[in-house]
């Protein structure tokens, strides 16, 4: 349905991506559009403004959307779920010829989308996987799948054997499926998952508490963080404690701050999504739909595993 | 030594006294104003988006509108009666995570119904029963409940969402419509009729303003002032667990992360429709009025299609530029009146 | 005027009361006729008004008996005191500024049709006892908080009469009055007392005392130290009493 | 009449009258016994937790305890005053942010930290401005402001949290130590001091209480209460200001995601160290108990290895707990005293 | 006592003042020369406290001139009518009820070492001002909140004077008293006018008026109807003025 090469190749085509003027990637697919594109409007609903993950997404769509004259209405779910339902009910009575949405709550959103699907406007779920037969096009990974690739590192490194602790954010579901999977991987790998911290979400929350968590479990060898603000925070828990030597840490999302631990190697690995190709591909997606053709019911982006063998190659998501 | 009272004299003078205001002075000046401003809010939004007064839309603002407004109806009694309650957005999350689960227990759609409202009440007793009868400022009773009673959801949910199935009743709730509006907004719309009447036509609401303005003369006029302040507080847990309720019916999942930040949200609106924090002056539809404010205004820039990254800066600006004409203008109306009057 | 014979109505024995370090009440013994005006003086922070307070409920006692009607009472709030209709003017009012007169003279017991406050009756019948009383307030909707200092006074004053107590306790209620107030407040004190009310009456002007009272109690630093009939005294004799010292020429 | 002063009575009178107050006399008995109570949560985990009183916990603890005291010591004035400020954690966003920008940019440490204490300070006086001089309530004020701040953090950092290069002078306050603990643990314990002496010992602080207390009064004694509940809110912007330069400093990056809910953890501080939020009483002893305790409970149930599901239903429970226990007890205080006096 | 011939102190004409719909001053014209001690009476709710709220700057009226010492002045705040040396006791008194004793005598002008308060100088000198007037509390420390009334006006009263003003306004400043704490005011006001205040009066005990004022105005629904030395009157007369009605026999 487009001319897509394979999205595993984005990641190496980074160098190139990084030297073009908009400092974004290539996509690797465009849409096949129509002649009324120019005309179209496409909202897209996203969980926060605060993660850099989301802001990614929105600036590969945005792109996307000037190149084909697409008005792209960008509206915060502000981490609530109501507010998201909110946002989508505005946008059909707006009148948009397709909603993109990376839902907060993967139940809580099918009300608003099949209100959506009823007043014909095409829905193409992103990052977050919507089991709901009126969502039109899901883009993204599962994140508990992740939470595993992540799990079979840390067992590589582990031989196996040992405690996890983990910071978590327990008010972020997404962050919960990635928690989820990557236990279920570690201990069917023979590893135990041993304090489990929650970190709101929030960087200093989040480092205060990893703190209190090394500090509580002076032996403890594994450490693992869900998301962006749960990494950084643990990356400045272990640096403040001075437990580079003593830990591995493994988690989610590529920041400034855990490029220094993979250079020293400590953090053995990150989950990084490719946060461009979604903004792209849904948007490719959406605009497909709003044009009436033909589309995917489901365009997998691969995750990628950044390593400190291969971190250099994914620098190009830090470039703001 | 002067008291030369003619016969009828005193008649006369009850009758002065006791002469029914007229509608210009009974009404609330600042109230007024803030109806004007919204509604010039709405005039600027109708002009910049064909959309905003479409049926559709103001549909989706009644459905909108609706559990900020009917925590906020309730909220007024608590804040008029000098307390507050920051508990309302877990309520709201307990009962909307224990109510999918109730349901995918298997349990009587209208079995769920009464247990939510049921469950909203009791905290909000809890609440009550803390603060009233063991004294502790309402702010820091509500702080720790807000803290423990999301802690039992996510314990219970493992903070994973619950759907719920469709086919429900209480699923249905969510869907339905009467005369194009949601049964969200219909409830709303009788909370705030059962609010105007609590505040302004009964005791209880007599007594919440009295409280509010001076609790130990309440006390020593012989009020049971505890019983009252307890009930404000078991209030706005039950209209929390209403709002709990409708929010699980309308997203059709429980989740015990919904509802994050709701107790501000609803504290703005009271205090924006004047309702003072400090307790004695309350307002049921100056509550509405802010309750649809805040709601319109992140309603409309959606419309015009405004930056996500500008909302928060233009909603906060709009909201201290409202209270801050709002505020002046009361002194515009009082002169606008005089003015009215010589001409 | 009264009725020396008259049955007790409020029996004080021994009242103490402290506040942390402060023992504002170290033994209060007090008497009530029915139809008794009571006068109760004593210089500034003798305890008369935390006395009232405790008899009227607002504030719980640390010892000593209350008898009302000669059974021993205990009023855990003021609801307690006003069931055994005790009815009481506070120094400080115990008003709510934000509620209007009519209000503020029913707080506790609105006329109601059904469960609704009958607002119009409530303003009536406040116009109508206010105007009974010659009180001087424009409108009965005018909130509390923005009257003049007597017009407070004068519609505690009316909320107090208007419960129609068996006791009834004013504690300095003319002291923001003006001359024309005070002798309504003064010909309303002898009025409920001749129909067998009994009345305590705190006040700092002792010539006041001797218009209506019947029997003078004399506090001081907590304790009561003197109990006389009106007839025994005259102003200097008083103003000795409450002083603690030997009375003198000169009369203010 | 009968006012025979005797030649030296009053002296003897006057020196009577002024009698300074016993130690125990001036002690505030609520805060006594929060600080039993405090004390007694730290003997519960330092027997459940080996590493509880380790050098190294305690130093971790008074590092972590400090953004949140250096606001609550400011706030404790905000709320004596009779204020509020909801606005700080979106301050501490905004300068943490904002820092790491302008650190990227190349500017010298020195000039980024005095940059961040005006931008601190300068939040806070559009607040104080807004409360005191065009009459807003300064909970609207700061919601709306709370609003407005992180947005633009947002809207400067699109997302993304701006790394601090770690050789800067600014990165290293944030690694200091002398003595064993961290700067931030240092500046804490001198803004307390200097919380102490500003509340107990100028002007300003019996302003602060005096207006919380009866503003009216104050502003009829001839003192200019506006300027005074402007510099409380300035105070509490400039102390965000600080705690946001500390934060950024020890995460080593600034980012608009950092502090939210910052408000009611600052607020629970102040309220829990006995600070009544309708003004005029306030206690800085107080506030550095609160602070020190809810630091405490989540390092404590961190160390025995709680599940992260029951913290928040512990925190809450103790919490309640402990006020109930500190306001029986101003009762048993006086009873133990009782006793004490007798034997 | 007075000095008949003194420069003029204070000069008010025409001042008006409406709250909304409610018009409490309508037009007073009043003057208070150096050591001169001028009494103002009238019926509740005549605008007695507003008009002084007005010359404390408490309250900013609508129409009319205000003249200190013969200068048109215009009061934005109290501080500047303190800046003009004008004190006053309010009838509600205008204290900090979580505030010592002390620290209400002292606020806004608290003795300072450097930038401190000078605590010990503060409670020294509170001290020595209460034993003075003989105010009757327990230690200077004590919260405002928890003294009776008649203790809270005499703080109010021991704070007014201690700023010595050059017009002292005591708004029934005597209200709350016992009997030998008027006697202390009454001396006091006669005492501090012939240094030269100027005081202005305002009670409704008749009778202590004509002890220390040298003149009377009187004010009807918010005018000035009357301004009468007071050699002219007599008690009934008096009563006559404030109640505008024919002066009759019986004497209260
Ligand atoms: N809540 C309280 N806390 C501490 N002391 C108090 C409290 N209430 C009253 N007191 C003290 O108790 C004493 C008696 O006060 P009370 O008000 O009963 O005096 P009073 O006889 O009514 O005086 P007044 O004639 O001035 O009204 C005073 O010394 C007062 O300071
Ligand atoms: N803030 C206000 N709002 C509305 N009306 C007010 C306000 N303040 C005073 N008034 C009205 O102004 C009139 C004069 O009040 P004021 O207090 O000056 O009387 P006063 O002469 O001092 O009486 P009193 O002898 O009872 O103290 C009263 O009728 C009162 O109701
Ligand atoms: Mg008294
Ligand atoms: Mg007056």
């Amino acid at each position: 349905a487009c001319d897509s090469s394979s999205p595993a190749e984005s990641g190496s085509a980074s160098d190139d991506g990084s030297s073009n003027a908009s400092s974004l990637p290539e996509p690797s697919m465009q849409p096949e559009g129509c002649e009324t594109t120019d005309e179209l409007e496409i909202g897209l609903v996203t969980i926060n403004l605060q993660a850099l993950f989301f802001n990614q997404i929105n600036e590969a769509a945005q792109a996307m959307a000037d190149e084909y004259g697409v008005d792209l209405q960008i509206i915060s779910g502000e981490n609530d779920s109501v507010t998201q339902a909110n946002a989508i009910n505005t946008l059909v009575a707006d009148g948009v010829d397709a909603i993109i949405v990376a839902a907060i709550d993967t139940e809580g959103i099918k009300p608003a989308i099949r209100a959506a699907d009823e007043a014909g406007v095409p829905v193409v779920a992103v990052d977050a996987i919507v089991e709901d037969p009126a969502v039109d096009t899901q883009v993204g990974t599962a994140n508990a799948e992740g939470g595993a690739q992540i799990g079979e590192l840390l067992l590589e490194e582990s031989g196996g054997e040992g405690e996890v602790g983990i910071v978590g954010a327990l008010n972020s579901t997404i962050q919960l499926e990635r928690q989820r999977g990557f236990e279920e991987a570690v201990t069917e790998g023979g590893m135990t998952i041993g304090t489990v911290v929650d970190g709101r979400n929030i960087q200093e929350n989040a480092q205060t508490a990893a703190e209190n968590l090394l500090t509580g479990n002076p032996d403890l060898q594994y450490l693992y963080a869900t998301g962006e603000p749960a990494l950084i925070g643990l990356a400045a828990a272990v640096r403040s404690q001075a437990a580079q030597d003593r830990v591995t840490v493994v988690g989610w999302d590529l920041a400034e701050p855990v490029v220094d631990g993979l250079e020293e190697g400590w953090i053995a690995g990150v989950v990084q999504q490719n946060t461009f190709e979604f903004g792209y591909q849904a948007m490719a997606a959406a605009i497909d739909l709003a044009c009436g053709n033909p589309v995917q019911e489901e365009y997998p982006v691969d995750t990628q595993i950044v390593t400190p063998e291969n971190y250099e190659d994914y620098l190009y998501y830090l470039e703001g | 030594m002067t008291a030369t009272t003619l016969p009828g004299e005193a008649d006369t003078a009850s009758r002065r006294l006791a002469r029914p205001q007229s509608w210009w002075q009974r009404a609330n000046k600042a109230t007024l104003i803030m109806a004007v401003v919204t509604l010039a809010v709405c005039a600027f939004f109708a002009l910049s988006s064909d959309t905003f007064l479409t049926f559709a839309n103001i549909s989706n603002l009644a459905t909108q509108v609706a559990p900020v407004l009917i925590v906020a109806v309730a909220m007024t009694f608590v804040i008029t009666a000098g307390q507050i309650d920051l508990s309302v957005g877990s309520i709201i999350a307990f009962v909307s995570a224990v109510c999918a689960q109730l349901l995918v227990a298997g349990w009587d759609s209208s079995l769920v119904l009464i247990a939510g409202l049921l469950m909203g009440a009791g905290w909000g007793l809890v609440n009550g029963w803390f603060t009233a009868y063991a004294g502790i400022p309402a702010f820091i009773v509500t702080l720790a409940t807000l803290s423990v009673i999301r802690g039992i959801a996510l314990l219970t949910t493992q903070g994973f969402s619950v759907p719920i199935d469709s086919s429900t009743f209480f699923a249905q709730l969510g869907s339905a419509r009467w005369l194009g509006f949601s049964s969200s907004a219909w409830i709303a719309v009788l909370i705030v009729a059962l609010g105007l009447v609590t505040l302004h036509r009964l005791r209880f609401g007599q007594y919440v303003v009295g409280i509010g303005a001076a609790e130990e003369s309440v006390r020593r006029a012989g009020v049971n002032v505890r019983r009252v302040k307890m009930w404000t507080l078991m209030l706005s847990g039950l209209a929390a667990g209403i709002a709990g309720i409708l929010v699980a019916a309308r997203l059709g999942s429980g989740s015990a992360n919904s509802a994050q930040g709701f107790e501000l949200t609803v504290i703005a609106a009271v205090v924006l429709g004047g309702t003072s924090l400090f307790g004695g002056r309350g307002t049921v539809v100056g509550t509405l009025i802010g309750a649809v404010l805040i709601t319109v205004i992140a309603n409309g820039l959606t419309l015009i299609g405004v930056s996500p990254f500008l909302t928060p800066i233009i909603t906060g600006t709009v909201l201290l530029l409202v209270i801050w004409v709002n505020l002046r203008s009361v002194g515009i109306a009082h002169a606008l009146r005089r003015l009215g009057v010589r001409s | 005027m009264t009725d020396e014979t008259g049955d007790l109505l409020v029996e004080l024995r021994g009242i103490t009361k402290s506040y942390g370090p402060v023992q504002s009440l170290r033994g209060v013994d007090l008497t009530l006729r029915r139809g008794e005006v009571l006068g109760l003086v004593g210089d500034n922070g003798a305890g008369k008004s935390t006395l009232m307070k405790v008899l009227a409920g607002a504030v719980q006692h640390d010892g000593g008996e209350i008898r009302v009607h000669g059974r021993p009472v205990s009023f855990a709030s003021p609801a307690d005191a006003q069931g055994e209709k005790i009815g009481i003017v506070y120094q400080d009012l115990a008003l709510c500024d934000t509620l209007d007169v009519a209000s503020n003279l029913f707080l506790g017991r609105e006329p109601h049709r059904g469960p609704f406050v009958d607002k119009r009756k409530m303003h009536e019948q406040a116009a109508q006892i206010l105007a009974d009383l010659h009180v001087k307030v424009s409108s009965t909707h005018q909130e509390i908080g923005t009257l003049s200092g007597g017009q407070r006074q004068t519609v505690a004053i009316a909320r107090a009469v208007s419960f129609a107590p068996d006791v009834l306790i004013l504690d300095e209620p003319t002291a923001a009055l003006a001359v024309a107030e005070v002798e309504s407040v003064l010909r309303l004190i002898t009025d409920v007392a001749s129909r067998g009310v009994g009345v305590i009456l705190i006040t700092h002007r002792l010539q006041d005392l001797f218009r209506v009272c019947d029997r003078i109690t004399v506090m001081y630093e907590g304790e009561s130290v003197d109990d006389v009939p009106i007839g025994e005294l005259d102003i200097e004799k008083l103003v000795a009493l409450i002083t603690r010292s030997e009375p003198q020429q000169g009369v203010a």
